[in-house]
């Protein structure tokens, strides 16, 4: 638990860096500091590990001022990743990101294979890289190695100070898996800046929004994001910040829509007779035992059934017959619970105008796009209002 | 009477010796002080360029520091015999031998001084087209002279000392007392010049530093900012008192 | 031409090498001398050097006071030691004399080594919890390792070619070659012994050079980013108009 | 070169005969000699300025270059460095106390030099060994005969060759029966030689007969009873070329003539142990000898 | 014009970090690098100001082999924006900008002004921090000091090495939105590297997605979001690629829905009775000159027109008796052309179930969740088949 106590930090030519700074984080909790440039993340993130000395005010870890406490022994708890790397020249990746392990004593090759294990972890072969001297690596992979530097003692608390900034969507989407797989078992307690708003929804227990010098919300992503504390909050957070929203708003079965089911086994001309009657223009198709089949057009049907009716031999009759011989598989689906973004990209990335969801096997409805906006709209009322979500009635502006 | 004695009785410290040899002693510090400088300067000057060779040309590095060091061996008397035929008897050959003396420093300090420079700033300059000369004078130098003026200071502080050699030839500045008063086991003007001599060391080390202060000031902006703020405190609480009075 | 045929004749002569008056014992006493005040030297300006280097504090004074060491003439120094109690002990006014001469280059170098530590680096290893030593030993000391060595260099040399002084005070080594030479009015036996000087001076600048890249603590790194860097730079253009 | 020399003086101005540097060696009565001769020289109407240089090897190829045009010297010294200097180290020795032959010998090695010899005076500056007041008191000592007979084992401070210079090690051993164990080699009458003997680290050190800091070290000198030493008698030394004119003679002939060993004994202690300066101890002599002009 | 022609770099040690690689920057292009760290991005720029020559191959600047051009005077046409920053420590701020135009022999003066005018671009005031070290800068106050003095000299070829990495996202927005102004008036060269796929999208004219050093798809921002031209590079720009085409994607008139529009106007009562017949819920409403006022609700006006009819107070009819008195006024709209990703927002930054879009004054149609998905997909249809926009059906898996 680290808590910060009225906080000032001016330093020597007059700039007020951090400014009666107040705020909690929880044992095990993630904190993503979000702000803008030189609003005083960094001077934040120092102070906890005695880099900087507050110029008024306390910090507690553990309950404990650290004031005083030792900062050797203050921060051999504190695994830190400083913006600028700082990765040591003179030593290879394998050794300085061995470097806390050798520190603490462990046995040599014990903290070398930590050291390559972590080097895994952030996506470096320690086979390939091990031995390279941190001039022959790229930005990205020397950001890399200053995370495993900082990781490799497994200490209960973390500062990282834009982890990864330099590195590409795909390695950095990879690194912020593997921190969450970690943080789900380890639970460390982290202070996390990052200029990715995305990021900071992804992985913040809770974000701190800065503005100069002092924290203007305090509060969960979806909370910040749907119901931004000031202006300026809404304006950081981004004019997009609904569309951010997508990440952090889970399908809920009342957001589904109910389109008309058909079985696979069912007759097609029965079936499109219930579509026409319905007035819809397709159905979803369920297998035997109610798993999704995929979806068939009403257009589809009602042209084999006219087929059948108007006496087309026996082979058309007979392939036709089925709702089975006119359905086509749909094989995307969601499990309730999944983000809205995922969805969304879901239906891009196949091409439909809705998706499945399931609750295990179980077929629940679909979501559509004008589904997924009401949605999204009723959850950012939800935050706005502190309301349970299914409270909120979506009707300022009706959809179409 | 007494202190004839003292000048008498050969004793360490003696205010009569420096009241008589007044303008001795004064002659031998403006010619110390002069030699020193001229020494330190051409040294300097010729120390530069060959640190470059040493850097520019690796396979130069070994020839350039080991002529340095042959240099630095031969023994003053050597060299002054050798240079005198060249120079005759004057100042210059003091000059020389300080000059060729003082390199094996100041190369040396240079060299490292030039290496030191951090790899992203030398890469951003020359990717802002900085050209090889102005890359050095721009960049490189004012980045190297904490390094530079560590061996500047050692090499002026050292030539001063060496000026003293230059008695050997009668251009000793100081050395010419220390070696006269040696030579005539003459207490007082053996310490005296000495004294003068490590005053002088103390008061060029001391000017270095500032020179260097003012060279590099980035290098204390956080100290100066916080004098500065503690100025202007200072002054604020002044007028507050006023204020309050 | 004469003196250094003179010197080479002389030190061709096998007779000039043994006994206690020849080269090979003189080279001997020469050796311990010169070892002997560097090995001080260091003992002495290197904690002190990377102790206020790594507190970041006092250095200027220090430096300030170690060069006064060096500012008296060594030789006027070794006879007024000679003339002190300390006169009879041997080679110890030789040794101080010396000391006081090598500790400048070694202190003021490790110090402003010390200091100009890449920042962040240094940052970087506080922020790890590394303690006071440890960041001294493990970070400070291999990135301030090149100008500390430029300045063992330098003393070393500049030992060697100063520990010829001894002989002034009836001590050993090299300068005895040279003072000897000089009463004689020999002068081959003046060169050669200068010659000696200058040799020993080049082995031992060289055995601190490979010394030097043993201990680097990036010789590999370093070796390979001065390859690509030079690689680069070198790569002027051929019918550039520069 | 008096030629010449009118010319160098037609060009300078003031009305001079022209510039002579007088070289003087690194010791007192070298640098007093050598302010002496300035006097004498500039009374006779040169523009004369002095130049300090450590030792012979320094000053003896500029005098030979007429960078320096007199020095004061001393006839077997620099005999035996001519000497050395033609014939390689080590040679059959020119010089001895017999100041005739010595001068002779010099003048031989010194001419081709483009080098003019002087005349000799009476004065002398004679290697010398000194030992404490203690210890030439407890043994009786006056002379180097009486250090002979006392059997006494004596570590001699003194320069490296005095190994092999017939009037040092070798002389005192064959002439005076003198049992000299070692050479400890701290350099011909340095402070440091003469610190050894008072600590008793040496027991006898070899200087000169006219060193005036003995005292300073509680030393005495030895009577040098069986003329061991070499005629080092005081003569200018001048360069042929530069400074050959008779006016520069007669005059340095003049003073050649009136000192003595006692003379240089009084300037050197006037100097280093009254501590008076070389130029005002050289200008009283004169005047108290009737040389300066007034 | 910048053009590689088989250029590979290896390194000393054998990594080969640029393999063969061919491309062509147009004079006036600004082509984006994005692809996984290491890949050799940043070994592509410095080849181009002959800071690491390669080991194969030739590059043209303006049709000159630029290892033909003295690298000095190369670099002066060249503004670089190193990814480690690299400020001189050894000046302030302000002459660390003005670098280059003192290189260049400007009259200080001159120089001065110009470097104050582009801190202040990069949103440093340059009377606060003009006189400070970059020692005493925050790390993204450090990056814009360094893209301000890489800008300095108006240099006509532009390397950015990953230029906005390290700031927040609000001013990231700033830096893009000027340096894209810039980039219209000027028609810089530039080649420029970011992380950020969105980034890349919106600055790049094209876009170079590297492999391991190679470039995979060399392409329009649209093209690489709808037609991956491989699997490595559709992986790369994310699985939520289609979301990012909405920041690529603009609206066009045929992705709009036509509701019911009245006037002011217009009688409440009739115009009730039209929405009743088109079975719509709500109405446009416009205003005399054809102009975007609001909307209407069907359930309003049957309310007041009802009312009227069943004979109530005359002041109730009065006020009842146009559309006028039932209209509730909607601000927000969004131009043709304006992207996709801006209506999304807008949308549902007003909670709106749509938007409308006007052409000048005029107003065109609305823009509903369906319909922007609808035109999500036909774009990425349409990218992927190389066809116009609107030769394509989305029918594949049809919309709710
Ligand atoms: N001096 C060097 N010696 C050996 N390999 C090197 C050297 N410099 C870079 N490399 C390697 O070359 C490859 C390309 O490096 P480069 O810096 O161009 O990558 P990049 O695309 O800029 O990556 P990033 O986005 O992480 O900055 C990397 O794998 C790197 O490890
Ligand atoms: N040594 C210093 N002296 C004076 N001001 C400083 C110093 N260090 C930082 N500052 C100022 O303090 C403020 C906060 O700096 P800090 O590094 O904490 O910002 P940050 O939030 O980390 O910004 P960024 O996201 O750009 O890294 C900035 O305005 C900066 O200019
Ligand atoms: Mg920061
Ligand atoms: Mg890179």
């Amino acid at each position: 638990m680290i808590r910060f106590e009225h906080v000032t930090k001016s330093y020597a030519d007059g700039t007020t860096a951090v400014d009666d700074l107040s705020f909690e984080v929880a044992e095990g909790e993630l904190v993503t500091l979000v702000g803008p440039s030189g609003c005083g993340k960094t001077t934040t993130m120092k102070m906890v590990n005695r880099l900087i000395e507050p110029t008024a005010g306390h910090i507690y870890l553990d309950g404990v001022d650290i004031s005083t406490i030792d900062p050797v022994a203050l921060r051999r708890r504190i695994g830190y990743v400083i913006q600028q790397v700082g990765l040591f020249p003179h030593k290879t990746v394998l050794d300085n990101t061995a470097t806390v392990p050798h520190l603490l004593g462990w046995p040599r090759k014990k903290a070398r294979d930590r050291a390559a294990e972590l080097l895994d972890l952030v996506g470096l072969d320690p086979a390939q890289y091990g031995d390279r001297y941190p001039d022959q690596l790229s930005g990205g992979q020397r950001q890399r190695v200053g995370v495993a530097r900082a990781l490799a003692a497994d200490p209960p608390v973390l500062l990282m100070d834009e982890p990864f900034g330099a590195v590409d969507p795909v390695v950095r989407e990879h690194l912020q898996t593997e921190f969450l797989r970690l943080q789900s078992t380890l639970h460390k307690t982290v202070l996390f800046v990052t200029h990715d708003i995305e990021e900071a929804v992804r992985l913040g227990d809770r974000i701190a929004v800065y503005g100069t010098g002092r924290v203007e919300q305090f509060d969960t992503p979806a909370t910040v994001l749907g119901a931004p504390a000031t202006p300026y909050v809404a304006e950081f957070v981004g004019a997009d910040r609904g569309l951010k929203r997508l990440s952090v708003t889970p399908i809920e079965t009342g957001d589904l829509e109910q389109p008309p089911v058909v079985r696979l086994d069912d007759d097609a001309a029965r079936a499109a007779a219930r579509l026409d009657e319905e007035g819809a223009a397709w159905a979803v198709v369920l297998d035997a035992d109610g798993g999704l089949h995929g979806w068939v057009s009403a257009a589809g049907l009602k042209a084999a059934g006219g087929g059948t009716e108007t006496g087309a031999g026996a082979a058309t009759a007979a392939t036709g017959r089925e709702v089975r011989d006119h359905a086509r598989r749909m094989d995307a689906w969601l499990p309730t619970g999944a983000p809205l973004k995922q969805a969304f990209s879901t239906m891009l990335q196949h091409d439909a105008g809705w998706i499945a969801v399931l609750e295990e096997e179980r077929f629940l409805g679909v979501l559509t796009p004008a589904a997924l906006h009401a949605a999204l709209r009723r959850s950012t009322a939800a935050d706005a209002g502190r309301l349970a979500r299914d409270e909120v009635v979506v009707e300022s502006v009706p959809g179409a | 009477m007494s202190a004839r004695s003292c000048l008498e009785a050969n004793d360490w410290i003696c205010g009569e010796y420096v009241r008589t040899r007044g303008q001795e002693l004064l002659d031998a510090t403006v010619q110390h002080v002069g030699i020193t400088l001229v020494s330190v300067v051409i040294g300097l000057l010729i120390a530069f360029p060959l640190a470059l060779v040493a850097r520019r040309w690796r396979a130069a590095a070994g020839p350039v520091l080991g002529l340095t060091t042959i240099l630095y061996t031969v023994p003053s008397l050597a060299m002054f015999a050798l240079l005198t035929p060249v120079f005759g008897v004057s100042a210059a050959v003091v000059v020389t031998g300080l000059v060729l003396y003082s390199l094996t420093v100041l190369v040396r300090n240079i060299l490292a001084g030039l290496e030191s420079v951090p790899r992203e700033v030398r890469e951003a300059a020359r990717g802002m087209g900085y050209g090889p000369v102005k890359l050095l004078f721009g960049v490189e130098l004012p980045l190297a002279l904490p390094a530079l003026t560590a061996g500047l200071r050692i090499a002026t502080v050292s030539t001063v000392a060496m000026t003293t050699i230059g008695a050997v030839v009668g251009y000793g500045g100081l050395g010419n007392l220390i070696s006269s008063g040696m030579e005539g086991f003459f207490k007082a003007e053996v310490l005296t010049a000495s004294v003068l001599c490590v005053l002088l060391a103390v008061v060029a080390d001391v000017l270095l530093i500032g020179l260097q202060r003012l060279l590099t000031p980035w290098t204390r902006a956080q100290a100066r900012a916080r004098s500065r703020a503690r100025r202007e405190r200072r002054a604020a609480g002044r007028t507050a008192k006023k204020a309050v009075a | 031409m004469d003196a250094i045929t003179g010197a080479w004749d002389w030190l061709a002569a096998s007779a000039n090498w043994a006994g206690e008056k020849g080269v090979w014992h003189r080279l001997g006493e020469h050796v311990y001398l010169s070892a002997m005040c560097l090995v001080i030297s260091c003992l002495i300006a290197l904690p002190v050097a990377l102790y206020l280097g790594h507190i970041g504090k006092g250095g200027a004074l220090a430096v300030n006071i170690s060069n006064v060491g060096r500012a008296v003439p060594t030789f006027a120094v070794l006879v007024l030691l000679t003339l002190s109690p300390l006169g009879t002990a041997g080679d110890w006014p030789t040794i101080i004399a010396l000391v006081l001469f090598a500790v400048p280059p070694l202190l003021t170098n490790a110090y402003v080594g010390m200091r100009e530590a890449d920042r962040d680096v240094v940052e970087a290893a506080r922020g790890m919890g590394m303690s006071g030593p440890q960041l001294l030993l493990r970070v400070e000391l291999p990135l301030a390792y090149p100008l500390i060595m430029t300045g063992l260099r330098s003393a070393g040399v500049q030992v060697v070619a100063t520990a010829t002084l001894a002989a002034l005070a009836g001590g050993g080594g090299l300068g005895r070659i040279i003072t000897a030479g000089f009463g004689n009015y020999d002068t081959p036996q003046v060169v050669a012994g200068a010659v000696l000087v200058a040799v020993l001076a080049l082995l031992v600048e060289g055995l601190l050079v490979l010394t030097d890249r043993l201990f680097d603590p990036m010789r590999r790194g370093r070796g390979r980013a001065r390859k690509s860097r030079t690689a680069a730079d070198d790569a002027a253009p051929a019918g550039s108009p520069a | 070169g008096g030629k010449s020399l009118e010319e160098k003086g037609g060009a300078a101005s003031g009305g001079g005969k022209g510039d002579i540097v007088i070289g003087s060696a690194g010791f007192t009565e070298s640098k007093v000699l050598a302010e002496i001769y300035s006097k004498i020289i500039s009374d006779a109407g040169y523009r004369t300025t002095v130049k300090t240089l450590a030792n012979r090897e320094l000053y003896e190829p500029a005098l030979e270059k007429g960078q320096i045009d007199v020095v004061p010297e001393y006839a077997s010294t620099l005999a035996e460095f001519l000497n050395a200097k033609k014939n390689g180290p080590n040679p059959k020795p020119v010089a001895s106390s017999d100041i005739g032959k010595t001068v002779t010998a010099l003048k031989a090695l010194a001419e081709p030099r483009g080098l003019k010899v002087l005349p000799a005076g009476e004065a002398t500056d004679q290697n010398a060994f000194a030992v404490t007041k203690e210890f030439a008191a407890r043994h009786h000592l006056k002379t180097l005969s009486d250090l002979g007979r006392s059997k006494e084992k004596i570590k001699l401070a003194a320069g490296e060759e005095c190994e092999t210079r017939p009037f040092c090690k070798p002389g005192l051993e064959k002439v005076y029966g003198i049992a000299v164990t070692g050479i400890d080699p701290k350099g011909v009458g340095t402070p440091q030689a003469k610190q050894a003997v008072k600590d008793g680290t040496d027991q006898m050190v070899l200087t000169t007969t006219t060193d005036a800091t003995l005292d300073n070290f509680g030393l005495v000198l030895l009577k040098d009873d069986k003329k061991l030493q070499n005629a080092d008698n005081v003569l200018p030394v001048v360069n042929a070329g530069s400074a050959g004119d008779k006016e520069i003679e007669a005059a340095l002939g003049k003073l050649t003539d009136k000192l003595t060993t006692a003379d240089l004994i009084e300037l050197n202690r006037k100097v280093d142990a009254e501590r008076q300066k070389p130029e005002d101890v050289a200008r009283a002599y004169l005047e108290s000898k009737g040389l300066a002009k007034k």
